[in-house]
């Protein structure tokens, strides 16, 4: 799209709509939302960068590589932070048994680990609502080994 | 149940027949589209806000864009 | 009357539960690739709009604890925690079978059930 | 530390598959290595599981330590364990089976998604096993429909994909049901926990009949979809005969298999006997599960090519586990859960071996069969071996749970079923024995046009020699086996 307004308004909105969406997530444990919320609202302010400045320009901010590392790498940090409570002689995804400060209620440092599996999942599912978009328009995924 | 959720019902089953019925395939992701964001409103009223945000920012956001990708990348009119 | 009483007391199953049909007969009858994907769509959204009208309850409010002020009655929070679920899965689904109707459109050119059947008997009848 | 080796069975699969992106830049063989040592320590751990539970009882596990009335909850009891065992079996065989060949149409760049799948569909397979939640059974079927569809279009060829289309059409018609059956049921006691849904059921069964008739109809619609049971099956011809070998081998021989387990959990630990019985669930179940052994056979002998055949044959074996469930006796569920450890072994040493005739020959058609038996005389002998054993030949596992089956009908005072028992063998016989007969006996003249045959590496034959020495061996000594799913299965309550 050659649009100067277009590119204009888009240039100017994105960072808002990511600073809400990050909002979303770290939010996730005292208010509505929480990290599938907010990692979609993340994807879509992305897939809105593709649609205004082309396949080509959102490859080059977050390569494939990059996308992939980031799924995968989000999904780990889940399992690891679940693992330290399997660790610490609690169960799997223990919270409070693990000894996770649980901070004050209703401020963002609360809820023990709560946040960090949002942080994760927000991140991944952002990631991947941008690359799944990527695959429905180009059709293959293309594999750069 | 006050009037406005049996207006909302009412509302979503029109646009759920509408989208089955309309052949422009266009047109039944946009009415799908406007379905999902009178479902968000309706889980609000329902009191779960958690899931509205969620319906609105994935039906009405995510599942349209691809949709509409799709059907960029394929066809517009059912025969 | 009472029927319609009734009715308007349980609107929302009723709705659910026409929602969930009307999404199966378009996921069962409909040509159309897209159209059936559309129709999955709807049945989820159905069955999950069921699972919330469980959790309502008259006058209650959303379940979310702010630090100072007295809880009232809350709606139950386990429903919601399944349709999240819910909806990540159905997009979810979405989007791979999506991804089916696009290998679908570039194999054989159509996304009609009725016109890619005919294609593939004709290969068969070659083979 | 044995409470804590089911979820960490479930967390090595994961992070494996999550695992795999990565160490594929480093080297593809390490992956291979780490996931033979990640399949060979979950068995490990599933046989400490097995004994522990055959010991002391079930093991519950509670994610994050939360109640059970909020929080997801896992139970392995004897039944569980031991169809995990089966899983990781049968996965081994696989696996050891997909490292000589993954191919026979998958791009040599796709071999790390194929094994990203693999593990996630172990992961998902555990989930379901060990999940005492219906909600999180549902999570996990759909983990698994995704996965499923996903290794059968793994093959960039035109007719996966529609099939694989069909299929997460229906399945996902299937999984949607099963939820609005748990979403009725989570009206009428507020549960989805399995064991709490079963005390609560059994007192509100009275007030709530509406909800819980309805509930378990649509259950029994979704998980039929899935399972292939007999009306609901015409996805899965399909989607075997145009996936890979290996592919159709998991759906046939586990994956189906674990939705027939999931059914038997939702009858007998959620409903329990007595509202099944007040319903009558155990005629239509057996009327449903003949059908299946009848039409599934008749649609077999049209079969012009070898895996639909294979496929329909599976339809008719399907057949046999539903009737066993639902004879509703303990001896009865026996045979079925018997059944279906044979039939998988039996299923997958058929699609694998047939996987090795067509990667040496590039022919699939029945009749190509014809003279092969003296060409590849160790792939074509499993085969034999596999086909005996499903036609119910003494001496093989399929003969053993046919037998069970035939007392068990008889101990439930319904002679008549084993006539249908042996309808269904015969026919069996009808569409096994030619191949057979041709491809052993059948000479083909000297000058014949024989096809060009590949050299095949020696993972693949190694496998199907192992599975059929395991349908020998579990049918020479049904016994050990036997008798641990007698002891398991008497602990859902049935009468004897």
């Amino acid at each position: 799209m050659e649009d100067k307004i277009v590119k204009t308004i888009t240039r100017i909105i994105i960072p808002f709509i990511q600073l809400y969406g990050i909002f979303i997530i770290l939010h996730g444990h005292v208010s509505p939302g929480g990290g599938f919320s907010g990692g979609a609202l993340i994807g879509t302010s992305l897939i809105l960068l593709t649609l205004v400045f082309g396949i080509d320009k959102a490859k080059r901010k977050i390569p494939h590589n990059v996308s992939e590392i980031i799924e995968s790498g989000g999904m780990m940090v889940f399992v690891a932070i679940g693992i330290v409570g399997l660790a610490l002689g609690g169960n799997f995804l223990a919270n409070i048994e693990t000894g996770f400060p649980l901070g004050e209620p209703g401020t963002i440092l609360s809820a023990g680990m709560i946040p960090l599996l949002m942080i994760a999942i927000g991140i991944k599912v952002a990631s991947t609502m941008n690359s799944l978009f990527h695959l429905l328009i180009e059709g293959e995924i293309h594999e750069d080994n | 149940m006050g009037i406005v959720n049996v207006i909302i019902i009412v509302f979503l089953i029109v646009c759920a027949i509408a989208v089955a019925r309309t052949r422009d395939l266009l047109s039944a992701v946009i009415i799908f589209s406007a379905y999902s964001l009178m479902m968000s409103v309706l889980w609000l009223l329902l009191k779960s806000p958690d899931v509205a945000l969620t319906e609105a920012a994935v039906g009405a956001g995510i599942t349209t864009i691809l949709f509409v990708a799709v059907i960029s990348r394929t066809r517009r009119y059912e025969k | 009357m009472k029927i319609i009483e009734s009715i308007m007391e349980n609107i929302n199953y009723v709705g659910a539960i026409a929602l969930f049909l009307i999404g199966l007969h378009t996921v069962v009858t409909h040509r159309n690739l897209i159209k059936r994907v559309l129709g999955v769509n709807i049945m989820g959204t159905g069955v999950l709009l069921f699972f919330t009208s469980i959790g309502n309850v008259a006058g209650g409010e959303p379940p979310i604890f702010i630090p100072g002020s007295v809880p009232g009655i809350f709606v139950n929070p386990l429903p919601s925690v399944f349709i999240l679920t819910g909806i990540v899965v159905v997009v979810s689904i979405t989007v791979y079978s999506l991804s089916l109707v696009v290998r679908i459109h570039e194999a054989y050119g159509t996304i009609d059930q009725q016109e890619i059947t005919e294609m593939i008997k004709e290969e068969e009848y070659h083979d | 530390m044995i409470d804590q080796l089911p979820i960490i069975n479930m967390i090595m699969f994961l992070v494996l598959a999550l695992a795999i992106p990565f160490l594929r830049k480093v080297s593809f063989r390490l992956t291979l290595i780490l996931g033979f040592v990640v399949l060979g320590l979950v068995t490990v751990s599933s046989v400490f599981i097995l004994t522990d539970v055959m010991a002391s009882g079930p093991i519950l596990y509670r994610l994050g330590g939360h109640e059970r009335l909020i929080g997801i909850e896992l139970e392995v009891d004897l039944i569980a364990a031991l169809i995990s065992l089966f899983i990781l079996g049968l996965a081994l065989v696989i696996y050891i089976y997909s490292t000589g060949d993954a191919t026979e149409g998958i791009e040599e760049r796709e071999y790390a998604r194929y094994y990203i799948l693999f593990f996630i569909l172990m992961f998902s397979l555990f989930g379901m096993v060990y999940a005492n939640d219906l909600f999180n059974n549902y999570v996990f079927m759909e983990i698994m429909s995704i996965t499923t569809c996903s290794i059968i279009s793994i093959k960039r060829k035109k007719d996966t994909y529609t099939s694989a289309f069909r299929y997460v059409m229906l399945n996902e018609i299937g999984s949607l049901s099963f939820l609005f059956g748990v979403a009725l049921l989570y009206m009428a006691t507020g549960f989805t926990n399995i064991t709490l849904l079963q005390q609560a059921l059994s007192t509100l069964w009275p007030a709530y009949s509406a909800n819980v008739i309805i509930a378990l109809g649509f259950m029994l619609v979704g998980l039929g979809i899935k399972a292939a049971i007999f009306p609901f099956h015409i996805w899965l011809p399909d989607a075997h005969a145009s996936a890979p070998s290996t592919s159709s081998a998991i759906l046939s021989g586990i994956v189906i298999k674990i939705y027939l387990f999931v059914m038997i959990k939702v009858l007998f630990k959620v409903f329990g006997l007595r509202i099944l019985d007040d319903l009558n669930i155990s005629a239509a179940l057996i009327a449903i599960g003949s059908l299946g052994m009848i039409f599934g056979s008749l649609f077999a002998i049209a079969q012009k090519d070898i895996k639909r055949l294979l496929g329909y044959s599976s339809i008719a074996q399907v057949g046999y586990i539903v009737l066993g469930i639902g004879l509703f006796s303990e001896l009865g569920l026996a045979a079925s859960v018997f059944h279906i450890f044979s039939h998988g072994m039996m299923k997958s040493a058929l699609f694998l071996s047939v996987g090795i005739v067509v990667f040496q020959t590039k022919r699939r058609k029945i009749a190509d069969f014809a003279g092969l038996g003296q060409q590849l005389p160790l792939s074509m002998g499993v085969f034999g071996i596999a086909a005996l054993a499903m036609i119910g030949l003494p001496l093989t596992s399929g003969f053993i749970s046919k037998l069970t089956l035939g007392v068990a009908a008889l101990d439930h005072n319904q002679g008549y079923l084993i006539v249908i028992v042996i309808l269904s063998s015969l026919l069996g016989v009808i569409y096994y024995l030619p191949i057979l007969v041709s491809a052993f006996l059948k000479r083909i003249p000297e000058d014949a046009a024989r096809p060009h045959l590949e050299k095949v590496p020696r993972p693949m034959i190694a496998a199907i020699v192992i599975l059929a020495l395991a349908i020998i061996v579990f049918g020479v000594f049904p016994n050990w086996i036997l008798d641990i799913i007698e002891q398991a299965v008497a602990t859902l309550g049935l009468p004897a």
